[in-house]
């Protein structure tokens, strides 16, 4: 078994890109792999606590907390979680806070990295 | 290298596609991506289908926009998030998020 | 006693970005907008999908995957509030799309009214003829 | 002198829709015109208070208190809002949130009206 | 109508353009539309600039990207935010932003 | 001792987006992160523009409208931490630039590397030889 690296830089609402990394760490963790997410820029949005789950928007901190209690691995760019003014005490439980070099010490033994970074 | 490209918009902004030169390239359509796969514009399909390359599309995509795999020609397989994983631990060694 | 009229254009496919289903809550809210005006005061808003954005019309779309409402939830919602849906003929076209393809009607909530399917030409005149135009 | 409606539907982080919205709503109030400023979708992050300046990310915080201040109306979608976790108590001081309909109301009687949506 | 369309992209992914037929059309190039007036490719004009128009390019989006009014062609003119806004009330009743 | 070699290409023009800015402040992370791994373990960063992605290497670009830093500065950070950056020959002519119209050095920061304008061919070697990409 592996360990795969995802760096997710969009937003969870607005965007569906944080969900299909969600899923995609779902179904590696199922088939035995490690998997670390790193959540940067706008995608920093998943580490917010209590958001509100309605029809019209995605909605992953029940699913996340689920996967991160089985052993998946989140990590919120702190400058970037900062600067939009989401700070340590509104951040969802189980969710760590880094610098950008976290995730590149995550790929340094990963056996995939897959980034979404583009838009 | 082997490398799984991942097309998640219809319209796409890079022209990476056209530079990529593996030794396999894999495209992975999902998101908006599947549009490339069940739609044709003018009659033609779409460029991004004229590849040389191993086609993937998500089933899930395609539902969730009011496709089946019914509506994707033979040349495009597809697959599962389970399977997204199975082809980036086992066919291709790197990945590319267009 | 006025009437100002707002022309929602959708012109992207959904899903992946949330703003086509954004273009149609916030026609949706010319329902509800009364509440801020005098009375015998309103606002219309007529929708109108164009380029891409006629895919958001395609039926059949699944809600499971994302569990999320569909665009197609909510154009049937417009035609069940009586909102004026517009959908480019051309584009359908270019696309080799049928009404077949497209939600027409939400009989199944009682809508009075369908979606048309128009020349772009008509489209245009709908964006003359309103106040303010809303690109999404 | 008239009035001007914007809405903005795009993150003040990661883009820069927010950042002409809030300059061409300062240029409309010193040519004398009343601005209203919706901010939806990921606009909503204009609405978070207590965001941090750092010179790598966009920061409106201090510009939007000031021109509030000089009579900037700005209001936030509620629900786009809530489910970001974007809650009242962390709502910049005098911005509103209201439905959607605010900001077909505020339409009504617009001479011009700014739609900031796509992407 | 008398409509002023703001073009903030250099790839555009949509082609509303192409179609608005408006009696008097002014297009605003800002952010990374400002790309479209200094930016020839193969020695060719933007296609953004070959409509029947206006144009328009806001200054401080230039310089932000390392041009200046020089950089930028004499059918367009180089305006300031302030002007957007009379723009806005003066010259045009509806806007696009695309 | 191991060295993982991670390859970032930034295919957009900047500014509007901030992903070529976080592009580059994710690879000069590489400069910090022996804190994470044991003693002799690396992560090198290289760093490639390629199509549009080119336009962020302009020169003099202003920072004062946004009050925000410009990626030329990112640039010439990266070149003063001694990493890898190329710039696609190839699009630079497509859009009639030249080395004088992009960052090269960073000197008045004391930076002893330049930037190279390289073949795509040179860029193609670099994705080939890197364990990882991130494309942005």
């Amino acid at each position: 078994m592996g360990k795969l690296t995802i760096g997710c830089f969009s937003s969870l609402v607005g965007s569906t890109n944080l969900d299909f990394a969600v899923k995609l760490s779902a179904a590696a963790m199922e088939k035995g792999h490690k998997v670390d997410l790193w959540v940067s820029g706008n995608g920093t949005m998943l580490s917010l606590t209590a958001q509100r789950a309605f029809k019209d928007y995605s909605y992953l901190e029940k699913t996340v907390t689920e996967l991160m209690e089985k052993g998946l691995n989140v990590t919120a760019c702190e400058a970037c979680a900062e600067s939009r003014g989401y700070h340590e005490d509104h951040t969802l439980a189980g969710v760590k806070r880094f610098s950008m070099d976290w995730y590149l010490a995550s790929s340094f033994d990963a056996d995939r990295v897959l980034h979404i970074g583009g838009e | 290298m082997k490398l799984a490209a991942f097309v998640s918009d219809y319209r796409n902004t890079v022209d990476t596609l056209d530079r990529l030169k593996p030794e396999k390239l894999g495209i992975i359509l999902i998101q908006n991506g599947v549009y490339h796969a069940t739609t044709k514009e003018k009659g033609n399909a779409s460029p991004v289908l004229g590849y040389s390359a191993d086609y993937y599309v998500l089933q899930e995509d395609l539902e969730t926009r009011g496709y089946t795999s019914a509506d994707v020609g033979d040349n495009i397989k597809v697959i599962t998030v389970s399977d997204v994983v199975d082809l980036l631990f086992n066919d291709y060694d790197k990945s590319a998020w267009l | 006693m006025a009437t100002t009229k707002l022309g929602f254009i959708v012109q992207r496919p959904g899903v992946k970005s949330e703003n086509p289903k954004l273009a149609l809550t916030h026609a949706i809210a010319s329902q509800s907008v009364e509440i801020y005006l005098n009375d015998g005061d309103l606002v219309t808003a007529d929708i109108a999908f164009i380029g891409d954005g006629v895919l958001n019309c395609k039926k059949d779309q699944k809600p499971e995957y994302l569990d999320m409402s569909t665009t197609e939830s909510h154009i049937k919602m417009s035609l069940l509030l009586d909102l004026n849906v517009l959908i480019c003929k051309e584009d359908l076209e270019r696309f080799g799309m049928t009404e077949k393809d497209v939600v027409i009607d939400a009989e199944e909530f009682g809508a009075d009214i369908e979606a048309k399917v128009v020349p772009y030409e008509e489209i245009n005149k709908m964006m003359e003829d309103v106040n303010h135009l809303l690109f999404f």
